[in-house]
């Protein structure tokens, strides 16, 4: 059989093409294309070469249309035994090509080529062609007559017209040659016979009949000349004739042959133009020759030789001829048939002849499946011949089949397209449509599949070719490997293994084998996710844009993983980065991948190669890392792989595929799953776009590890030290508080941190932040609650209430690198977060405060006790003040002190370390607007520390005295009567909310002068928050405090009463008594003179009327009553005085004590019409109740006389 | 065998027979069960076209068996290879079974070669669906438009099948349109087939 | 106290408005199968499927006690015999037996012989541990919540497991008075 | 029966959803292969053939030697194809017709995604027991 045969092939003219002398392939290459150039030469150009010796017996010759058709035979090809029978198997000329440079000498080639020529007898003509000759060897040529042509060597141009010619005169002479034969066939006649016709027994009746059928034959054999001749008519009538005879002599093989022919030369004749008539009337003829060839079969020299092949051929001509979509059907039919007869064949080559033509009229008809099968069936007749080449065709031919099983290599680029469209399809919408997924494992029809892999690695392994053998194996052990045993897979392994050993180290695979990787996550470190774009706009460039990386916000975020595709990342040109992938080897052996890293296509990216190791059957998650290295867009499709001595490249999307087929349970396993790996969301790889180098700012608390330790209320500084880690000057940077308990940062140092700006890389600065501990009462109850879950210790170092630093900052608005305008959008700014870790320990703490009043009445003398009050004086400042240090402790008898109050507080330290505690009293008058030395009575009274050790407690008494008023005065009263007026019914005006406001904000006032400090080791220092207690302590009697009497009281002795009771005994006694009574003591049995000095301390007149009480020890008035032991000189009672505002009064009166002893004398006075003020300072209801007013008690030593 | 009280027990589903597709459960049943895939599906969802291509995903599930069962069981075991046959399959013989009547109206698109539309003045799934109006032109028919889908695309003629609402004067619902739309290669295959 | 005329299933469930039950089988296997496609695990698919019950439950009572003229019945036996002699049969056309009363009267089982939920299903391995037909305890348990009754409904016996018949147990939890039903999923 | 008989059942995708080898032959694993890549051709002649016709028994459509593919396609183009020795169409169309029954019924399993392989080992046997009833 012959292969590429078709119905036009019988009109064709065998020519062989042989090199002549050594020819190097490339020349022959390009010799032998100029030359299959020319394979149909039509008649009209061939008429100059032609010469009509004698009346051509093609009549009716179409010199106008008609062509003659080549079929060169490169190499030349044995001759047929069934030449006779089909004229056009006949090589009918030798063309020898010759390359002069390599066989100098001509003679030789001449004869080399005759000597070729040999071997084709039926040759007609021969020619010779050398090509480029050197100039001796052209003169020399131009001498020689014969079949020799030298090419002159020129352009391609005249070459192709000079090859165009000659190949023109050999047709030109093969017509004439044609010719000659038929004439001389015509008139002679030949005896022709074909391998059908038994050489074995010649018997007499064998040989009539060969007699008989010689005239039909030989008219078929005409026939076939006009047709290579270009004259079907002429062609047609002898194939008539022919058939005819045939018939008659019952020559089946020839009538077959005949028809055959016929049908060629109609075709001819209709120059290829098909329409349904003629095709009808085709295939008409061709069923025919099909049967006769069937009917020719001769069943005593079957095992020999039968005309099986023509039937074949014949059939695979017509299905060729019909060869159309539409005709599909019968098509089908005639190659089923075709194939059919593939069994009976007895030649092998001719088999698979048969197997690659119907795969090829298959692959035309578009029966992609089918024309894989029989390509197949090639391949594993190429296989059971056991040699080298055969095996590289069935390599060949498999790698053909490829695409009709699925199982192509992504070498051949159809296949790679796969994900990549259907990509898009499911990104979308999370999970995918059920049967869009089913059409995504289209066709995995594993069986087939593996079988033809197998296949082509074996045969690849035979054909030596490593590279092929390990892609093979690759997408075998990758794809099914749950179908292939631990044995097997481990088989695959070695093969791999060999392949790559014959491979250049380095050599890339289209296809990957193991492991496999997905994506896992992208793990941000904290510098990627405080990258804050920057509005260059508004000088807090970062407001308003929130931090890029985790902190966007995606309204649609249903968990789907879509939403991580909508997730964008900067990266920064020269930062390393990290992400996740995990690997997974299913198989049954130890996976040594030599080397892993992140394939990224958009080439601005480091990526750093690792190695793994993955146990039988388990997974691993790696972390790959790399740096980007310019500005622009990473992609990350995959991971490039070097294992199994390849390096192959692993898409992610592949694999995602994968799993989603697993989940639908439409792939045979997912590799994960099977090695214990849990699922996850298959993550999509985000946007990525890098960013040119940023400032990097790293923070760390200067010698603080963890968190500051702080007593309540404790005041210290922390230093942070920022150094710029980043290859990028900082040139802005802002600080900003948030988190909370902002309030705990005192102040920042904002300017050391302005001062160092542009930050240069590598550089370091230090900002001291004061830090003041919150009070962990205050705490809000997430972290009270955080408190009580830590533990009594109180330690709350949790991030939660712990103030945050941020600190936003910049690089130049252009980075040096390129210039402004490509970067036109500004490098973003970063933010770094410094959290102030604070852990507040409970400090010194105050248990309570309390209000104590101390009452010791003064003693009579000669002059009044200075009224403390006076202290407020505005004379003699200093000396008072001073006085008034130890005055706070002391107490002089004589003054006495009545109505003092204390503020006690008591202390306890629960820490374990000492505390030492200051309180200081801030003097300052507030209400004495008018006093023009304010601010100098701002000074404070410092008290003696006090230590208080662990777990002790102390007291702390502070005298409030000093807070009295000088003068119940107006202005100041109005506020108070405000703040008096809830209960004073008058005042309504004022309501009560700013009553009690003011008389807190007075309150306030006093309280604001109290400070308690603490002190604890060497740096630990802090304030005692006691207001709150000093405020409940203070809150009921405040108004005792604060404000003085209206009128106040003094008794004392007056001198010249002295001097009179002197002149009323002897004088020498009173001498003696003048110091003792200096002393204060009376004599009993003496009148005493004394006077009561009564002070107004409001700044209107009063009017009243007095009277003085003297009680003795008992308590008895000893004035009045029957038994009175005091007698008395002067009013004593209702005494009625006005007192001009702030002056003092004073009412003389004498006493006579009639017993010695201790008495007491008192002052009380009922006020006139009194004014609101006093009302209101003595909390009366009504306006006619009368208001007392009291002075303190004075106490009086009457001594006896001898 | 629904609904005809005690059955015999099958040891597998195999064993027992297809259904005649006699048997019936009450509107509301239907009504309510559908009301909680539209809202089920309402919940995972971001916007209406995801909705509608979730539901439509449900219906072709259904459309995908209904074809196989009722060409089977209704159709003596008939394909139907040609456009105008299956459509006029799903417009009755689909109809009828699914939704106890025969739809409406089936009309050839009138600019689009391609294009076919299947109406109905009240389409069971839209009777008792009230769309709110935040939901715009979301349309209940994407089920009925998957199934319709389905049985298309399972039959080998995929189309693209959409739900639409079509006001008509006269009437204060408007009625649903499923408008379908065939990949050429249809066209194609039916012009080869002639 | 027996309803005034507690008319039977079947006459409602013919004067109904009906359809295909292949329409209504199909349609619920194909939310049976989103679920498995979007929740992956069978066990959240059971939650869903029973909450889904359970809201359908909590608006279908209306019309039961409208098209039934079953008044409002106090005892939970009665009840559980309104469901499943007229309640299935309103709406899906099947039958229930109350049976397994236990002795105080505060348990009992719904046994259905068929239903049209689960034509031709058969769980794959894949799908061990399903309750395909969880919806229906979920419509019971949010029927039976708007009446007031808080239940408790478990799957006895489920032929798609092996067994003979569906079983349903109903327990009463507590008979609350009036009290709106709250969704907890929204 | 037939000595050689190999059935399976071919998705609308091509992807082969059931398989068996059901003949009486003692079965040889690259026989069974080579039946397979028979049928797998054999689907280039059914996707023209399935157009011409609304029968869904296509009856024997291509042969390679003395194996025969017959081939029966269902409305959702699903195709069982029985590669088989034996000359019995009326046996091998009851055949495909009780399979397709099955089919439906597999089908009609909600929780079987069209498309997807048949598991059921119930299935499997009935499809076994009509092989030996029919073929």
């Amino acid at each position: 059989m012959e292969p590429d045969v078709s119905i036009e092939t019988s009109s064709m003219i065998r020519v062989a093409v042989i090199p002549v002398g050594p020819v190097p392939p490339n020349h022959l290459r390009d010799y032998s294309a100029m030359l299959l150039r020319h394979c149909t030469i039509s008649l009209s150009t061939i008429s100059s070469f032609y010469t009509e010796h004698q009346k051509s017996p093609f009549s009716n010759q179409p010199w106008d249309s008609g062509s003659l058709r080549f079929k060169f035979m490169l190499g030349g090809s044995p001759s047929s035994p069934w030449e006779d029978f089909q004229s056009n198997r006949k090589i009918l000329a030798v063309i020898g090509l010759c390359h002069c440079p390599s066989s100098p000498d001509l003679d030789a080639v001449v004869d080399q080529f005759a000597a070729a020529c040999k071997g084709y007898p039926s040759a007609l003509v021969q020619r010779c062609f050398g090509f480029c000759p050197g100039d001796s060897q052209l003169e020399d040529g131009s001498k020689r007559e014969g079949n020799l042509i030298l090419f002159p060597p020129s352009d391609r141009q005249t070459q192709e017209f000079h090859m165009n010619t000659m190949v023109q005169d050999i047709a030109a002479s093969l017509l004439m040659e044609f010719e000659k034969w038929v004439l001389q066939a015509e008139s002679a006649g030949t005896i022709l016979k074909t391998p059908l016709d038994s050489q074995a027994s010649l018997s007499s009746e064998e040989v009539i009949k060969a007699k008989k059928r010689r005239l039909g034959r030989a008219q078929k054999t005409i026939g076939d000349y006009c047709l290579l001749a270009g004259s079907p008519v002429d062609a047609n009538a002898h194939y008539s004739t022919a058939l005819e005879l045939a018939r008659l002599t019952g020559d089946y093989f020839w009538y077959a042959g005949a028809l055959e022919g016929s049908v060629c030369a109609l075709l001819i004749d209709r120059m290829g133009q098909k329409d349904p008539i003629l095709e009808g009337e085709v295939k008409y003829r061709y069923n025919d020759v099909i049967s006769y060839y069937r009917k020719s079969f001769i069943q005593d020299n079957a095992q020999r030789v039968s005309p099986l092949s023509f039937e074949l051929e014949a059939t695979l001509k017509l299905a060729r001829f019909l060869c159309r979509r539409e005709l599909a059907k019968e098509v089908v039919e005639l190659l089923t048939a075709a194939a059919d007869g593939a069994k009976s064949l007895i030649d092998a080559s001719d088999r698979l002849i048969l197997y690659v033509e119907i795969a090829r009229l298959f692959g035309t008809l578009g029966y992609h499946r089918k024309a894989a099968f029989f390509s197949r069936q090639v391949a594993q007749l190429y296989l059971q011949q056991e040699n080298g080449l055969a095996a590289i065709s069935a390599m060949q031919v498999l790698a053909m089949t490829t695409k009709a099983y699925r199982v192509q290599s992504r070498a051949s680029d159809s296949k790679h397209s796969l994900p990549s469209e259907i990509g898009p399809s499911y990104a979308d919408g999370g999970k995918m449509h059920h049967h869009s997924v089913v059409s995504l494992f289209e066709s995995q029809w594993s069986t087939l599949q593996m079988v033809v892999l197998r296949e082509i690695l074996m045969s690849s392994v035979r054909a030596g070719d490593p590279l092929a053998a390990w892609s093979a194996a690759a997408r075998l052990l990758r794809c099914y490997y749950p179908l292939i045993t631990p044995a097997g897979q481990n088989g695959l392994a070695t093969a791999l293994k060999n392949s790559s050993e014959r491979l250049p180290s380095g050599t890339r695979c289209a296809d990957p084998a193991l492991p496999f990787i997905r994506l896992h996550s992208f793990p941000l470190q904290p510098s990627q996710m405080d990258i804050v774009k920057r509005n260059p706009a508004r000088e807090d460039w970062w407001a308003g844009s929130a931090p890029s990386g985790p902190f966007i916000y995606t309204p649609f975020s249903k968990g789907e993983p879509n939403d991580t595709s909508k997730q964008e990342l900067i990266w920064i040109v020269g930062e390393p980065v990290q992400v996740l992938v995990e690997l997974a080897n299913p198989c049954g052996f130890d996976l040594m991948v030599e080397s892993i890293y992140l394939s990224v296509h958009s080439g601005n990216f480091d990526a750093f190669p690792i190695r793994v190791n993955l146990p039988p059957n388990s997974s691993k998650v790696i972390t790959l890392s790399g740096i980007p290295t310019s500005v622009g867009h990473v992609t990350i499709p995959g991971c490039t792989v070097h294992c199994f001595g390849v390096i192959t490249e692993h898409l992610f999307k592949d694999v995602d595929n994968l799993l989603h087929g697993a989940a639908q349970g439409l792939v045979l396993s997912d590799p994960f799953r099977c090695c214990g790996s849990a699922k996850l969301r298959n993550v999509s790889v985000p946007q990525i776009s890098v960013v040119p180098p940023l400032p990097l700012l790293v923070s760390r608390i200067v010698g603080g590890v963890g968190a500051v330790i702080l007593y309540e209320g404790e005041i210290r500084d922390v230093w942070i030290s920022l150094a710029n880690a980043g290859t990028v000057p900082v040139e802005q940077a802002h600080i900003s508080l948030s988190g909370k308990n902002q309030d705990a940062v005192i102040s920042v140092a904002y300017e050391t941190l302005k001062s160092v700006l542009p930050l240069k890389p590598g550089a370091e600065v230090t900002l001291p932040v004061t830090l003041k501990a919150w009070q962990l009462g205050l705490v809000d109850p997430d972290n009270a609650a955080g408190k009580s879950a830590s533990g009594s210790t109180g330690r709350q170092s949790k991030d939660g209430i712990s103030p945050i630093l941020l600190i936003h900052y910049t690089g130049p608005l252009t980075n040096p690198g390129e210039p402004p305008e490509n970067g036109s959008s500004v490098p973003p700014g970063r933010r770094l977060v410094v959290p102030l870790h604070i852990c507040v320990l409970q400090g010194l703490s105050l248990v309570k405060a309390r209000l104590l009043s101390m009452e010791i009445p003064a003693h009579i003398g000669e002059n009044l006790p200075k009224p403390v009050r006076l202290d407020n004086g505005s004379t003699e400042e200093v000396t008072i003040s001073e006085s008034k240090a130890d005055g706070l402790v002391k107490i002089d008898p004589f003054r006495g002190s009545w109505g003092l109050r204390f503020l006690e507080l008591e202390l306890s330290n629960p820490t374990d370390v000492v505390f030492e505690i200051s309180v200081s009293v801030q003097l300052e008058n507030s209400s004495d607007v008018d006093n023009p030395s304010v601010d100098q009575d701002a000074a404070e009274l410092g008290y003696p520390k006090t230590r208080i050790d662990r777990d002790y407690s102390a007291r702390v008494l502070i005298p409030l005295e000093h807070f009295k008023l000088p003068v119940l005065d107006g202005s100041f009263f109005v506020k108070d009567s405000q703040a008096d007026g809830t209960s004073s019914g008058r005042t309504l005006s004022f309501s009560d909310k700013t009553s009690k406001a003011e008389l807190n904000a007075s309150i306030k006032n006093l309280i604001s002068r109290i400070k308690l400090r603490w002190q604890s080791g060497r740096n630990s220092s802090g304030e005692l928050n006691i207001k709150d207690a000093i405020q409940a302590a203070l809150q009921t009697s405040v108004m005792d405090i604060l404000l003085p009497d209206p009128l106040t009281f003094g008794f004392k002795l007056s001198k010249n009463g002295a001097g009179h009771a002197a002149k009323l005994d002897s004088p020498k006694e009173s001498n003696v008594q003048v110091p003792s009574t200096s002393k204060g003591s009376v004599l009993a049995h003496d009148m005493t003179p004394m006077e009561v000095l009564v002070r107004n301390n409001t700044m209107e007149m009063i009017k009243m009327r007095f009277s003085i009480r003297c009680r003795d020890v008992a308590g008895a008035n000893c004035v009045e009553g029957d038994k009175a032991t005091v007698l008395w000189a002067g009013v004593l009672s209702g005494v009625t005085m006005e007192v001009p505002p702030l002056q003092e009064v004073k009412h003389s009166f004498s006493l006579y004590f009639l017993v010695p002893g201790e008495y007491t004398l008192v002052a009380a006075a009922v006020i006139d019409d009194p004014n609101d003020i006093l009302r209101a300072r003595a909390r009366s209801v009504s306006s006619n109740e009368p208001i007392f007013c009291r002075g303190p008690p004075f106490h009086v030593r009457v001594i006896g006389t001898a | 065998m629904i609904g005809v009280g005690k059955i015999k027990q099958y040891s597998n589903v195999l064993d027992k027979p297809l259904s005649k597709g006699k048997q019936e459960v009450s509107l509301s049943a239907f009504a309510f069960l559908f009301s909680e895939l539209v809202q089920y599906n309402q919940a995972q969802v971001d916007n209406i076209a995801e909705l509608e291509r979730r539901l439509e995903d449900a219906g072709y599930a259904v459309g995908a068996r209904v074809l196989e069962l009722l060409c089977h069981r209704d159709k003596g075991n008939r394909r139907e290879t040609r456009l105008l046959g299956i459509l006029s399959f799903v417009h009755s013989t689909v109809w009828k079974v699914l939704f106890g009547k025969v739809a409406d109206s089936l009309e050839k698109g009138t600019e689009h070669e391609d294009e076919y539309m299947i109406s109905e003045k009240e389409l069971l799934v839209n009777r008792f669906i009230s769309i709110p109006k935040d939901m715009g032109t979301f349309n209940c028919g994407a089920f009925v438009a998957g199934i319709v889908r389905g049985v298309l695309d399972s039959a080998g003629f995929p189309a693209v099948v959409t739900a639409h609402f079509v006001p008509m004067e006269g009437q204060q619902r408007p009625r649903t349109t499923i408008l379908i739309k065939f990949a050429e290669e249809v066209l194609r295959r039916e012009a080869r087939l002639g | 106290m027996a309803p005034a005329a507690p008319r039977s299933g079947d006459a409602i469930f013919a004067n109904v408005e009906r359809v295909n039950a292949e329409l209504f089988t199909l349609t619920y296997g194909a939310i049976v199968r989103q679920l498995l496609t979007d929740l992956e695990e069978v066990e959240e698919v059971n939650k869903q499927l029973d909450q889904m019950g359970y809201n359908i439950g909590i608006r279908l009572i209306d019309e039961f006690l409208a098209k039934s003229n079953v008044s409002r019945c106090v005892d939970f036996k009665e009840t559980a015999e309104a469901i499943a002699k007229v309640g299935f049969k309103m709406f899906l056309g099947v039958t229930a037996s109350v049976t397994n009363w236990d002795a105080d009267g505060t348990s009992c089982s719904l046994v259905l012989e068929d239903n049209p939920l689960v034509d031709f299903v058969e769980l794959p391995d894949t799908c061990q541990g399903l309750y395909y037909c969880n919806i229906l305890s979920g419509v019971v348990r949010g029927a039976l919540e708007m009446v007031s009754m808080k239940t408790e409904v478990t799957w006895i016996r489920d032929m798609l497991r092996g067994d003979d018949a569906y079983e349903l147990q109903v327990k009463l939890l507590k008979q609350v008075p009036e009290e709106y039903p709250y969704k907890d999923d929204e | 029966m037939a000595s050689t008989a190999c059935f399976i059942i071919v998705s609308r995708n091509d992807i082969p959803i059931y398989e068996a080898e059901v003949g009486s032959a003692v079965k040889k694993e690259d026989a069974a292969q080579q039946h397979q890549f028979i049928l797998h051709a054999a689907l280039d002649v059914v996707q023209d053939l399935a157009w011409t016709t609304s029968a869904m028994f296509l009856k024997a459509i291509d042969r390679f030697n003395d194996l025969v593919v017959s081939v029966y396609v269902t409305a959702g183009h699903t195709r069982l194809m029985l590669l088989h020795d034996s000359r019995n169409e009326d046996g091998i169309k009851s055949f495909f017709q009780e399979v397709h029954e099955l089919y439906i019924k597999v089908l009609l399993n909600p929780l079987y995604l069209p498309g997807s392989r048949i598991t059921s080992s119930h299935f499997d046997t009935k499809v076994r027991a009509l092989a030996r009833k029919y073929l």
